[in-house]
């Protein structure tokens, strides 16, 4: 994308600055959806409807928390370390938007082709702690201190079974880049990797369930590091309030909201290029049987968006299923369940793919 | 200006500002919180000179574990009862000439004792990972290994310090 | 003036001017402070629930302040409780709006003549928007008072806002 | 390990059933009664704004003292004998005048207490619940059909009426005294002492 804008606009640094500014392009539209995804999700689960009364069926209801955040007065408390109050919403979100660089949208479009991808997620999802330790710290608040702490210590913990989950995922394909990872479960969705890739073979079959399992694995842990309900601890509203976002108000506090929603999309669209054959269509190419090469990387793109946001919904179903899970109950799935499975599943994919 | 140029002097300013402010700055967490600007402009420059690896483990290690453990320990540490953490520097002038000297020594060698090899910008290889992976299993495999004893020992004793005695728990 | 001057009258378009568009805004997502006294509590629980359902006018409950547009006096409010609205009201963000919801919170209720304890009327302390009567409002009434709140937003203007 | 595993196995195994109840849910029609639009039909006997029908009115003030809050004040004026106030619906003659007949819905509880002492019936609920209002003072109603003049004038006609009474009964009175001063004085004459205690 970037070399296509040099050629087109003939300037780096301009074409630099368009490219690293095309996943805004993205993330608004997905956030509006998303935020009321979730709402009429969550109504239509318990058996209400959600909003209705802004726009056909609430449509426009993000638009106008958007509006109304915008107008929202900007509260800086007195107490507060106000350089870093004000700096560490724009930390966080940079370091979910940061994540959107790696990530394969299609086969034309990929931020940076980076052969470090899923390595360079994994690090850079690691300014987001830091934005939320520093907000917390900075709101001189205790609740945002305990927030700030419980999702720290939540983020650092299953940072580990997800980063052995990525391992054997990396063992079973060889290569650290997204955009490889995708192309080579191409084709037809038996080659996902979750049914064991995309060679035929006696190992195909014996990797399927191990596969399942890392599947599973993977996404619970992401849920954690996303903060997500049943590992909501953070912001858990009936005991710390906001959690680390509590101090904040207005458009500092849409800044933690957006990188939220992005968070939640990145570690989706992670799932999906890991098990589920990233941006490739599971049935085939309209473009294809057309003969129309061009527009391939569009159904690539809405494939991919279609599958992020389906692994999103599920989130949100997870959300309107489960209780908040206490913080022992916590740190006891990570360290005594996720992560012997996931050294489990590590040791057993490797010795399948030795044979 | 080249695109590189800017990205260069992007980051170097990032870090050396930073890394000023960590060293002058009385309140503890806002050096903390500087220490991690200071990591992120060193990962940019790594990249730059084509060390991918390196930089994406600079992240991953110093911003994700080291200061994050860092803050930790500060976030939890007694005394803390606001926002408004002193720090005094108590020996300044000591600490300048000592710093001092030691920079005057290390900028004489890399200026006239290190031998430059002149090599183009553009780094050929596009990833330095395999090249370290091979390195890393068949010369350093020694050492590698060792090192990743050493650390499991460390593991273990730092969970027996940590671990409360039942003796203890029944008095 | 004059050449837009009655072209968006009669019609339903949302964005008329600048000013309608950020009333709209404002009217259509009024987040709400989960926080609620006493029996009228329960009512504005049940509009929240699948019944009534809050959420259709995009209301939503915050746990904090400071992302809160609307508190809801719901119930009787205590004297020593009238000092921690007035602190949880100060430390929401502008625009904010308050609906007293039911008799206690109207007038003091009940306890208006003999209460020792109570508040003869939150309004005495911070100013109030909508008064909802009721004792407890049935879930509509609370919604009525809500459309009505909206309809104050929407007749707002950036010369006459209050606060 | 045992105890383990069927953990993990249960922990699994409970969280699937749990998304099979929320996923039925999705497509289960919402119960929300959408209000503005639908309202429900209320019960017969709901207890919402209080309504009074001055044209039964009496003036007995008996709602006023049942209210536990006392959010209802009643002021009346006494009606001349020649004026006809006319009869309720129940047969009773009003003799008063009902000046004032407040009723402060911000400080009524809605208990009903008020609508059984009431003899005509005239002060009943009504299914009424949306009337919030802006102002408190909005919360106020004024049930009174009499205007201010009126209710002045009715006064005035009472105030008069009643000054012409006690002038009358003053003149009477002092007619009387005159009477028994007289009779008093020929008494006195005649020695007879006892008229006195009649008139005094």
């Amino acid at each position: 994308m970037y070399d296509f804008l040099v050629d087109l606009i003939g300037n780096e640094i301009i074409a630099a600055f368009i490219s690293a500014a095309l996943p805004v392009v993205f993330i608004v539209p997905f956030v509006i959806f998303g935020v009321l995804m979730e709402r009429k999700v969550a109504g239509h689960m318990q058996d209400r409807l959600g909003p209705m009364r802004v726009g056909y069926h609430g449509i426009l209801q993000t638009v106008a928390d958007f509006f109304k955040l915008l107008q929202k007065e900007d509260i800086v408390a007195d107490g507060i370390d106000k350089k870093f109050f004000n700096f560490a919403p724009y930390l966080v979100f940079a370091g979910s938007y940061a994540v959107y660089a790696a990530l394969p949208f299609s086969s034309k479009y990929i931020g940076a082709d980076i052969d470090l991808g899923i390595f360079y997620i994994i690090a850079v999802s690691g300014l987001v702690v830091a934005g939320i330790l520093m907000a917390g710290w900075t709101s001189n608040n205790k609740y945002s201190l305990y927030g700030a702490l419980r999702s720290a210590a939540q983020i650092v913990s299953y940072e580990i079974p997800t980063a052995l989950i990525i391992l054997s995922m990396v063992m079973l394909t060889g290569t650290l880049s997204l955009a490889e990872m995708s192309e080579m479960q191409t084709a037809y969705f038996w080659n996902w990797n979750i049914f064991g890739g995309a060679e035929w073979s006696f190992t195909k079959l014996l990797l399927i369930p191990f596969m399942f399992a890392g599947f599973l694995l993977f996404y619970i842990s992401s849920l954690a590091e996303v903060n997500r309900t049943p590992f909501d601890m953070p912001e858990a509203e009936s005991e710390l309030v906001g959690g680390y976002h509590t101090e904040y108000s207005g458009i500092k506090f849409s800044m933690f909201f957006l990188a939220e929603y992005a968070n939640m999309f990145a570690v989706s669209a992670l799932v999906s290029v890991l098990f589920f054959g990233g941006y490739h269509s599971p049935i085939g190419y309209v473009g294809n049987t057309l003969g129309l090469e061009a527009l391939i990387p569009f159904e690539q793109v809405f494939w991919f968006a279609a599958k992020g946001i389906f692994f999103v919904f599920v989130q949100m179903w997870l959300r309107w299923t489960l209780p908040r899970v206490r913080v022992d109950q916590l740190m006891t799935i990570c360290w005594k369940y996720l992560i012997p499975y996931a050294f489990l599943n590590l040791l057993i994919i490797g010795i399948i793919t030795l044979i | 200006m080249e695109l590189y140029d800017l990205i260069f002097y992007f980051f170097a300013i990032v870090t050396v500002v930073s890394a000023f402010m960590v060293v002058t700055s009385k309140n503890i967490v806002h050096a903390g919180f500087n220490l991690l600007f200071t990591f992120f402009g060193v990962a940019g420059i790594y990249v730059l000179l084509g060390a991918d690896f390196i930089a994406v483990v600079q992240l991953l290690v110093y911003v994700g574990g080291i200061l994050i453990l860092l803050l930790f320990g500060i976030m939890l540490t007694n005394k803390i009862t606001s926002v408004e953490l002193r720090t005094g520097t108590a020996h300044i002038i000591p600490a300048v000439i000592g710093v001092g000297i030691f920079w005057g020594a290390l900028t004489a060698i890399v200026a006239f004792k290190t031998d430059w090899v002149e090599v183009n910008t553009a780094s050929t290889e596009s990833t330095t990972i395999i090249g370290l992976g091979n390195l890393l299993l068949t010369d350093y495999v020694l050492i590698f290994e060792l090192l990743g004893i050493l650390l499991l020992v460390a593991l273990i004793g730092a969970a027996s310090f940590a671990r409360r005695e039942i003796e203890e728990l029944k008095d | 003036m004059g050449l837009l001057d009655k072209e968006f009258i009669d019609s339903n378009i949302v964005i008329a001017k600048s000013e309608d568009l950020l009333n709209w805004a404002r009217l259509s997502s009024l987040w709400q402070l989960s926080f609620g006294l006493a029996c009228c509590a329960i009512e504005m629980m049940a509009t929240s629930a699948s019944h009534y359902d809050f959420d259709r006018f995009g209301v939503m409950p915050r746990p904090t302040p400071r992302q809160a547009d609307i508190i809801i006096i719901s119930g009787t409010v205590t004297l020593k409780m009238a000092t921690r609205i007035k602190r949880l009201y100060e430390q929401m963000p502008d625009p904010k709006y308050i609906i007293s919801m039911g008799s206690c919170s109207n007038c003091g209720g009940p306890y208006w003549e003999h209460g020792y304890h109570v508040l003869k009327g939150i309004d005495r302390v911070i100013p109030v928007d909508v008064y909802v009567p009721g004792c407890p409002p049935r879930p509509e009434a609370l919604l009525e008072g809500l459309l009505k709140l909206q309809e104050k937003i929407r007749k707002e203007t950036l010369r006459t806002k209050k606060a | 390990m045992k105890q383990y595993l069927k953990n993990t196995w249960e922990g699994i195994w409970t969280v699937l059933i749990g998304m099979k109840i929320t996923f039925k849910h999705l497509f289960v029609p919402a119960v929300t009664i959408q209000y503005p639009d639908v309202k429900v039909p209320l019960p017969e006997r709901v207890r919402n704004r209080l309504y009074v029908n001055m044209d039964d009115c009496i003036g007995c003030d008996q709602c006023a003292r049942a209210c536990p809050v006392s959010c209802i004040e009643i002021e009346t004026v006494k009606s001349l004998p020649t004026e006809d106030l006319g009869k309720t619906s129940n047969g009773k003659k009003k003799a008063l005048w009902v000046t004032k007949f407040n009723i402060d819905f911000a400080k009524c509880c809605y208990c009903q207490l008020c609508v059984f002492p009431c003899p005509t019936e005239c002060i009943y609920m009504t299914d009424i619940y949306e009337f919030s209002e802006f102002k408190r003072e909005g919360l106020l109603y004024n049930f009174s059909t009499l205007t201010h003049e009126e209710v002045l004038e009715k006064k005035a006609n009472f105030e008069k009426f009643q000054a012409e009474k006690e002038a009358q009964k003053a003149a009477e009175a002092k007619a009387k005294a005159e009477v028994a001063a007289k009779t008093k004085e020929s008494e006195n004459k005649s020695d007879t002492g006892s008229n006195k205690s009649e008139n005094g």
